[in-house]
């Protein structure tokens, strides 16, 4: 992280960053916790999901290690279908 | 009936789900990956097709029934261990031939890529089994 | 310069996370929210995985940002459909200001129950893997 | 020959969508978030069916999914037999306008790329 | 060889009983009885070399570490209880043959009569302790399949199951005893013990070694407090109460206390216990038998008597005590044999053995009444029967007993006016008197029937009538076995005149003035009958069992109640409490805590992750439950990449997401939460998780910031590229260091799969 | 190298019965033939460490401790060949007894990934790699009791699972707490590095961890629910098999621990396992004796029996260990053959309950005999080796001068008595209670399996002599743990 | 930051007991899952934490760069995949359970001892 000592802009843009994925990770959580609607819930996974992608960003920036990258390409991948089980569900619970 | 739009996403995504998969296997002795997310990401493919078009369409897109998948994933596995103990060393010793040995292109083929080839198939195996058993009833 | 440059992406992207979530808290119904969601993760991912790019510039970096914008585009809108679309169906209650529902309208005349099973055109799907 | 050449008029196409693209997404994401962040409500929200006359697959999600990535708009569903697809758009102030917008500008370019 | 070998033979006849019986009829207990035969005649063909102490040895090792072998020590002792097990046996073979004729399964029950007669005759020539434990357990056991025999009656199976647990009790006591007898010596052998007899009882272990030794000799001889399985095992067939009731089984508790007297006995522990566990016994067990009116319940008490009597006698331990219990052990087992098998007889020839029941059989069976007669002359002891014999030694001993004299004497001389008092009851009412009306016409028993209780009748007079000349040599080796340092008395019959004759005559006169008055006394006895210790105690083993029972199944539902998550809690408690036992005992560094560490953004991740699991805990939905199991899972990816492990991070995402898709599509099934716990569970719940939790908090707090060596994975990061060709050393562990691991693993994977497809598979019809 | 053999040969098998599911005489024929081949080369394992001491293979030919070590000494080899011939008689006994549709769906493979999670957690000279084993086990125990899916199957493995699940949790979070501290897996190094160093208190936090990991799957007290609430559901040959299983690894693990690596507060962990002992051998013997199925009977004695084993454990002499493993050798046959035998009432007469059974010994004397050998056993009747088994460890225990377990075995071994011939009167004297004993064919492979076993029990009684000479030398290795450190680590350090 | 680690974990452990502390066979299964995050992740830390260098190697051999201790990943990896597949079997158990008896209630699982 010495790394960092000799680009102090760049480093006060990574530390703004992570503030602000901070927050809005705050926020997501607000909404799971207030609803009012399940799927209200649901999409506070998503949400998360690219606050996930913008803090792996952040942490490579901080760390220098591109190789986090991998994470993201996952995250990008995969975390819809945990969207679409949920709706499965859903639409299972209307039909009965 | 399903969304299309899903099923047209999955569709698509089956294919580079599985090209990938194979790319995550391989790139794994020396990136992040392996076998064993490989295998979820092949597994992941099948859920997304089953997940659209039902489990009854999916299996027929497979060769192996699953659990001969996962079968056959630890027989691979086994097997990897075997060249060892033919040259009297221990079980699972690597063994490794390399490719056009220093050059650009040089390639390192051995028994623990093959082992973790197994580790793939038994993974998206069992991923397959257990959602094909679970969304079919 | 560089570092200003990246430093500027980086925060942007954030921003736009962050103006993504300030809206699935204020927004007034599932459907503007699920709006705001996929648009942190396209526009804010993209802002922010060029900042990764121009400051690692490899090969390798640069597919791995690719993949992920693509990925992203590729299935958040799909999770969003679905999820709209169930949400739609089991009746969550549309906000205020609402100024035309013609999707109330289909449901209600069937056109969205039809089959389009045997109506595959595309050849990727045949082979077996 | 001609085959690579085509290839190539539809390379140039979306190099030059894809700029486009970010065009449209950098502008209506600042509307947006200008929106959200303000106490202004420009808001007039709607369901809208717009019909569409792509063929291929590829193409149609392509389009479903940009008209979701773009801020404002959302595609909620989509007929079974692919002509028609709904969307949730927040800023409803002309159907018509909007209608031509996807079907004008996007779906057209789109086509010019994968038909 | 020849000892070992028999006792093989005898074994072998056990199992080829049952198989042959069926084809040789009535000859099998005459071809059965042969074995027994040959065994009695070559034991007392060796009587002449045993006199004088000498012994035959034999040894098959069989676990030489520990000091056990099967080996053989042939005294004088063993060949009097050699003669006792085979000749009585010998004609109980025949006995029982023929009076099981009628009966059911008889060829198993032949194969357990051989097979307690083999176990028997183990005891008593066993030279090595576990050897004859061995044999001791074998009796136990077989015992209870004959005093099981009618198991399809209730009473039958509780009187054989009272039997064993008793026996087994006693067993069990008694193995403790052996081993700690064999701790000093470092061996279970006869002649090592009795080569240094002192050893034992100048140890400490002495002590409890007698009292458990004492507890299994005690429960097998029918002593008070154990005396009363006794006389509920006279259920069994009468061959059995004969054979094992009377003559052998119970006398193996007797036979221990002789055999161990050289190196247990002679203290003064052994002397009260003995003295007063006996003596109670004899008269008790006197008292209870006069007011029985079943036959062979009489004799029965008279056996738990006459068992007490030996114990007293042995435990006094004189030169005269020690003589009568051997000669009356022989006596007793002559004619409490013969009475057991006439009692058989009159059973199966009247359909009673009721007392009250019986009368005027001499004129149906003559025979049988003289042969009866002739043996309770001898439990009356009146000459020239054995009895009398042993009576005459027994006042003897007491006049010499070295401590409590008259109170002994008074109380062998009420027993043994009872007992003339019940030779006269038995042979006079049974077989004159009044008449009643018989359901059939009773005929003389049949000749093999006869055999047994004739031939001991006739064997009891000669030995009472030439005492120096058979009598004497016979029981001399067994008295030198006991007692080495007192020498057999010179037995004769006629003492002059002195005390004990006096004793002996009034013994008489007071016997037959009690059967004159038989109907008051009994009456006496009946008002003061000791319930206390005969019904009662029987019933009160009974209710023992019942509340045992009954405390086991309340034991059961507390402890193994069904509630699940009752066992969790136990588990979670205690394990927690056991844990900090053990830190707290090796005096943990208490460390200081750092809170300057903590980058806002990873303290934003974890406020994120104990939110999300806060909400799933209270959370009344499931999909808000997995919602933030999905939270969780992403704020773990984070925690993953800020500490550097980037395939965990992948891996934990993949996982989180299936496992959600999982979650799903099982819940798809399920029925909605509903609320089934109140806020006091909900409260003590809430109590228990958070013990566990800060718990565990402290746990990582503590051993995660001290480390007592570096770790071995240095080795990883050298080899990982140089020899095993990756870069990714996480994944080279995984396909290469530790390969072995992931195969394991994939196999939990392959299994779990196979599991879920025949779940899903077997229930679907 | 013929170390990893009962490792890779049974997941050969597994992979092989996977394949050929469908065909039921092969699955039988093979599983038997294979069963009997890990006897044999089990029998070979014990042969050549007898004659020359531990034997180790370092896999992937990485050196200890940073690879995976596996070892074998004496105790090891005895409990792999004690479990391969479990489970050539349960190979037996299984067709004749198990239903088509259990048998095609998996059973038979299950069983072998059953045994090469056994025989991995005997061999394993590292604790992750133990770990692993353990969850193979488990995870095919699960199944197998799951296997078929009746209702009361279902109810029983919710709570084996999850009590399991919980049991691995200890185990890894122990597993976390050591590699943190200790740097290493290797359970011979660091058991060396144990003794080395003076004050290592989460160290041995961990050990108690792991304690209570084993203690579950041991069935100890107060861990033991799981057993009782699962073990009576799925068919009588399965839990046999585990009966002679699952819980002996519990103990081989308890026992391989605690001479490893139990160093410091030596007096308080004998305490507390004497303590922990004389409660699992009498609580278990109580329940027992309340029960009128057979088979809970029979499982609650097991856990009352795992409290003699962790006696001698908590003894440690010589003597005592020795005891133990004797003690262990008998009861996984004479446990196994005791369920076996009360599967063949139940073919007979259709039930397992007491109340419903009787006059088995008057019209089927041979399968009456088949339970009484093994019951005697159990309840320690001479010759039989539970005689010895209960002599051995009474011995050891007089020994070492601590009387009030001793007692307290002694006493246990009376309630044992009482159950087994409880069982005795119930099903086989007592009269039928509807007047018929039941007519059930019973498969002649399963007579003949029992039969097998019976006359193995007999055996074992009458050649305690050398059996206990192994165990004796078994004992001796366990006791000086310097003989398993320097077979993995070739150091002299004495 | 390891108090803050701690801390979580501690949550993750009290949350799984409660909830596998219910009646409901759903929060039981959902404590199982819950109480192997909590494992994995005191894994983790317990053997060390590195923050920003990832266990892969760059160069040839013999590099001495600082490093996250590569093992304890890999045995949380092999952790985190049996206990996929043991929850998935729980899972199903959980579903099996309950269209056999048609309850969720975990008392109801008490009548057969
Ligand atoms: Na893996
Ligand atoms: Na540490």
């Amino acid at each position: 992280m010495t790394i960092l000592a000799t680009y102090p802009v760049l480093n006060f843009a990574i530390h703004f960053s992570f503030a602000c994925l901070t927050i809005a990770l705050f926020a997501g959580l607000y909404r799971l916790l207030t609803g009012p609607s399940l799927p209200d819930r649901i999409v506070v996974m998503d949400l998360v999901a690219s606050l996930v992608i913008g803090l792996i960003i952040t942490y490579i920036m901080l760390t220098g290690k591109p190789v986090y990258l991998n994470v993201a390409v996952v995250i990008a991948l995969l975390v819809f279908m945990g969207n679409i089980a949920f709706a499965k569900y859903l639409k299972r619970r209307i039909e009965q | 009936m399903e969304s299309v739009i899903l099923q047209i996403a999955a569709r698509h995504m089956r294919p580079l789900l599985i090209i990938l998969s194979v790319i995550v296997l391989y790139r794994g002795h020396n990136e992040p990956g392996g076998g064993f997310i490989g295998g979820l990401m092949l597994g992941a493919a099948y859920i997304l097709y089953a997940m659209a078009f039902g489990v009854g369409k999916t299996q027929n897109r497979i060769l192996f029934s699953p659990i001969n998948l996962t079968a056959l994933g630890l027989l691979i596995a086994l097997l990897s261990g075997v060249p060892a103990l033919l040259s009297g060393m221990p079980f699972m010793t690597g063994e490794w031939v390399t490719f056009f040995a220093n050059s650009a292109f040089e390639l390192k083929l051995g028994t623990p890529l093959l082992f973790d080839v197994g580790v793939f198939f038994a993974v998206a195996g069992m991923l397959m089994l257990v959602m094909f058993s679970i969304m079919e009833e | 310069m560089m570092e200003w440059i990246v430093s500027i992406l980086l925060i942007s992207g954030a921003l736009f996370m962050l103006v993504a979530a300030i809206g699935v808290v204020k927004l007034s119904d599932v459907y503007m929210r699920m709006h705001a969601i996929t648009k942190a993760a396209s526009l804010g991912a993209i802002l922010m995985l060029a900042s990764v790019v121009l400051w690692h510039p490899q090969w390798i970096v640069g597919i791995e940002a690719l993949m992920v914008v693509l990925f992203v585009i590729l299935t958040s809108p799909i999770g969003a459909h679905m999820l709209a679309r169930v949400a739609y169906r089991m009746k969550v209650p549309i906000g205020d200001g609402y100024v035309m529902d013609e999707l109330k309208d289909a449901i209600e005349k069937g056109d969205l129950d039809g089959d389009s099973e045997n109506k595959i055109t595309d050849s990727i799907d045949q082979e077996k893997i | 020959m001609r085959s690579i050449l085509n290839i190539f008029v539809r390379f140039v196409r979306l190099l030059l969508f894809i700029l486009y693209y970010l065009k449209e997404l950098v502008l209506s994401s600042l509307y947006v978030a200008w929106d959200i962040i303000t106490p202004t409500d420009l808001m007039r929200p709607g369901f809208v069916e717009v019909p569409i006359d792509l063929k291929n697959e590829t193409a149609i999600i392509s389009l479903a999914n940009l008209i979701s990535m773009t801020p404002g708009s959302l595609t909620v569903d989509m007929t079974p037999d692919k002509t028609k697809i709904y969307i949730h758009a927040m800023y409803l102030h002309d159907k018509e306008q909007f209608v031509k917008k996807i079907k004008g500008e996007l779906e057209h370019k789109i086509r010019l790329i994968f038909e | 060889m020849t000892t070992g070998l028999f006792i093989a033979l005898l074994i072998l006849l056990a199992f080829l009983a049952p198989l042959t019986r069926k084809y040789l009829k009535n000859a099998a207990g005459w071809l059965y009885a042969l074995l027994p035969l040959t065994g009695l005649v070559y034991y007392l063909s060796l009587l002449p070399d045993i006199i004088d102490g000498q012994v035959i040895t034999e040894t098959y090792a069989w676990i030489p570490v520990y000091g056990i072998n099967f080996s053989f020590y042939v005294d004088g002792l063993s060949i009097l209880f050699s003669a006792m097990v085979l000749g009585i046996g010998t004609f109980i073979l025949i006995y029982a043959n023929k009076y099981m004729h009628t009966y059911p399964m008889r060829s198993r029950f032949m194969g357990y009569l051989i097979l307690f007669m083999a176990a028997m005759q183990g005891i008593v020539v066993s030279g090595n302790l576990i050897t004859m434990f061995v044999f001791w357990e074998l009796t136990s056991i077989s015992s209870y399949m004959l005093i099981g025999y009618h198991h399809e009656k209730p009473e039958s199976r509780t009187s054989a199951l009272q039997a064993l647990l008793i026996t087994g009790f006693g067993g069990l006591a008694l193995l403790g005893g052996f081993v700690l007898m064999g701790q000093p010596y470092g061996s279970y052998e006869l002649s090592v013990l009795f080569s240094d007899p002192d050893l034992i009882r100048s140890g400490s272990l002495y002590l409890p070694a007698l009292i458990l030794v004492l507890l299994g000799a005690f429960t097998k001889s029918a002593q008070f407090p154990f005396h009363f399985w006794l006389p509920g095992a006279m259920v069994a067939p009468s061959p059995v109460s004969a054979f094992l009731h009377s003559a052998t089984m119970v006398k193996a508790g007797v036979f221990l206390l002789l055999r161990l007297n050289p190196v247990m006995g002679g203290t003064e522990a052994w002397h009260i216990m003995l003295t007063a566990f006996g003596g109670f016994t004899m008269v008790m067990g006197a008292w209870l038998s006069i007011s029985q009116t079943d036959l062979k319940k009489i004799l029965a008490y008279t056996t738990v008597s006459a068992l007490g009597t030996m114990v007293l006698l042995i435990g006094n331990g004189t030169q005269y005590a020690i003589n009568a219990a051997i000669i009356f052990l022989l006596v007793h087992a002559m004619y409490k044999g013969t009475l057991f098998m006439m009692a058989g007889n009159i059973e199966k020839m009247t359909g009673t053995r009721d007392i009250t029941k019986l009368g005027g059989l001499y004129t149906y069976m003559p025979l049988a009444a003289f042969i009866m007669t002739a043996a309770l002359v001898s439990m009356a002891g009146i000459p020239p029967m054995l009895g009398f014999l042993g009576k005459e030694l027994m006042y003897e001993s007491k006049l010499m007993a070295p401590t409590v004299r008259y109170l002994l004497l008074a109380a062998t001389f009420f027993t043994n006016m009872v007992l003339v008092f019940l030779s006269l009851r038995l042979s006079l009412d049974v077989f004159w008197g009044k008449t009643p009306q018989y359901a059939k016409t009773p005929k003389e028993p049949y000749f093999p029937l006869l055999l047994g209780p004739a031939l001991l009748v006739m064997a009891s007079l000669l030995l009472g009538a030439l005492p120096g000349l058979l009598a004497g040599p016979f029981t001399a080796g067994a008295i030198t076995a006991t007692s080495p340092l007192h020498p057999a008395l010179k037995l004769k019959l006629w003492h002059g005149f002195n005390t004990v004759l006096l004793l002996s005559f009034l013994t008489l006169l007071a016997g037959a003035i009690l059967y004159r008055h038989k109907h008051a006394f009994i009456r006496f006895a009946e008002k003061i009958n000791l319930k206390y210790f005969a019904r009662e105690f029987s019933k009160g083993f009974y209710k023992a069992q019942n509340d045992f029972l009954v405390f086991t199944k309340l034991q059961t539902s507390r402890i193994q109640h069904g509630y699940h998550r009752f066992y969790l809690m136990t588990i979670f408690v205690v394990a927690s409490a056991l844990v900090w036992v053990v830190i707290w005992r090796a005096d943990p560094i208490m460390l200081e805590l750092n809170f300057a560490d903590m980058p806002l953004n990873l303290v934003a991740v974890l406020a994120l992750i104990i939110t999300a699991a806060l909400s799933a805990v209270v959370s009344h939905s499931r999909v808000i439950a997995l919602v933030a199991m999905g939270v969780i899972g992403f704020g773990i990816t984070i925690i993953f990449i800020a500490f550097s492990g980037v395939d965990l991070a992948i891996t934990m995402v993949m996982v989180e997401v299936l496992m959600v898709i999982l979650a799903m599509a099982v819940l798809y099934h399920l029925p909605k939460y509903t609320k089934y716990s109140d806020t006091g569970a909900r409260m003590r719940d809430g109590l228990v998780a958070a013990v566990v939790g800060v718990f565990m908090m402290v746990l990582v707090l503590q051993a995660g910031t001290s480390q007592l060596d570096i770790p071995i994975s240095e080795f990883f990061k050298d080899k990982s590229y140089s020899e095993a060709f990756g870069r990714n050393i996480v994944n080279v562990i995984l396909v290469d260091f530790r390969a072995l691991d992931t195969l394991g693993e994939i196999t939990v994977i392959a299994i779990a799969a196979i599991g879920i497809f025949s779940m899903i598979k077997l229930t679907k019809k | 190298m013929i170390l990893i053999l009962p490792i890779i040969l049974p997941l050969l098998f597994m992979v092989i019965l996977i394949f050929t599911r469908r065909w039921l005489f092969f699955q039988q024929a093979f599983s038997l033939l294979a069963s009997i081949g890990l006897t044999v080369l089990a029998a070979l394992l014990l042969k050549q460490v007898y004659i020359d001491g531990a034997t180790t293979l370092q896999m992937g030919s990485w050196p200890a401790p940073y690879g995976i070590t596996l070892i074998s000494d004496l105790l090891a080899a005895i409990m792999l060949l004690t479990t391969s011939f479990v489970a050539v008689v349960v190979m037996i006994y299984s067709p004749g007894f198990i239903d088509r549709e259990r048998q095609t769906a998996g059973y038979y493979p299950l069983v072998f990934g059953l045994l090469m999670g056994v025989n991995g957690a005997f061999l394993t000279g590292d604790i992750f790699n133990m770990y692993v084993w353990y969850e193979v086990m488990l995870t095919s125990s699960f199944v197998l009791i799951a296997l078929g899916g009746s209702a009361e199957q279902l109810r029983g493995s919710i709570k084996y699972v999850t009590i399991s699940f919980v049991a691995s949790i200890f185990f890894v979070a122990a597993i976390g707490i050591l590699y943190g501290q200790a740097g290493t897996l290797n359970m011979a190094d660091l058991a060396y590095k144990m003794r080395t160093w003076e004050n290592m208190p989460y160290i041995n936090g961990a050990l108690m961890l792991f304690f209570v990991a084993f203690s579950v799957k041991a069935a100890l007290f107060p861990f033991f629910f799981w057993l009782p609430a699962s073990y009576h559901t799925p068919p009588v040959a399965i839990t046999a098999l585990f009966a002679g299983t699952l819980t002996k690894v519990g103990i081989y693990t308890m026992f391989r621990f605690y001479s490893l690596f139990v160093v410091q507060d030596v007096l308080f962990w004998k305490i507390f396992l004497l303590v922990i002992a004389g409660l699992t051998m009498s609580v278990g013997v109580l329940m027992a004796a309340s029960q009128f199925d057979i088979r809970k009977i029979l499982s609650f004695h097991i856990i009352s029996q795992v409290g003699y084993m962790v006696m001698g454990l908590a003894i440690f002499s010589t003597n005592a260990i020795a005891a133990a493993i004797y003690f262990t050798i008998h009861n996984m046959l004479s446990k196994t053959n005791t369920f076996l035998a009360g599967g063949l009432v139940y073919q007979r007469s259709g039930s397992y309950d007491l109340k419903h059974l009787g006059g088995l010994y008057k019209t089927a004397p041979f399968l009456a005999l088949l339970f009484f050998i093994p019951a005697m056993s159990l309840a320690g009747i001479p010759p039989l080796p539970g005689f010895f088994g209960k002599f051995f460890l009474i011995k050891g225990g007089f020994e070492a001068g601590d009387y009030f377990i001793t007692a307290v075995a002694i006493a246990v071994g009376l309630f044992t008595l009482f159950s087994m011939v409880k069982i005795w009167n119930e099903a086989y004297w007592k009269k039928a209670p509807d007047g018929e004993t039941g007519n059930g064919k019973v498969g002649t492979s399963a007579i003949a399996a029992t039969a097998v076993l019976a006359a193995a029990v007999v055996l074992l009684g009458i050649f305690a002599g050398p059996v206990m000479e192994i165990s004796q030398q078994a004992a001796i290795q366990l006791a000086d743990p310097y003989h398993y450190i320097e077979a993995v680590l070739n150091i002299s350090s004495k | 930051m390891l108090f803050l680690l701690a801390v979580v974990i501690g949550v993750l452990y009290g949350s799984a007991v409660y909830l596998l502390l219910r009646r409901n066979i759903f929060k039981l299964v959902l404590g199982l899952i819950f109480l192997g995050h909590a494992t994995n992740l005191l894994l983790f830390v317990a053997s060390g934490l590195t923050s920003g260098y990832p266990a892969f190697l760059r160069n040839i051999a013999g590099e001495t760069e600082m490093m996250a201790d590569p093992l304890p990943q890999a045995l949380i990896l092999t952790a985190i995949v049996i206990g996929l597949g043991v929850t998935a079997f729980a899972l199903v158990l959980v579903y099996r359970f309950y269209s056999v008896t048609k309850t969720v209630d975990l008392d109801e699982l008490s009548e057969n001892e």
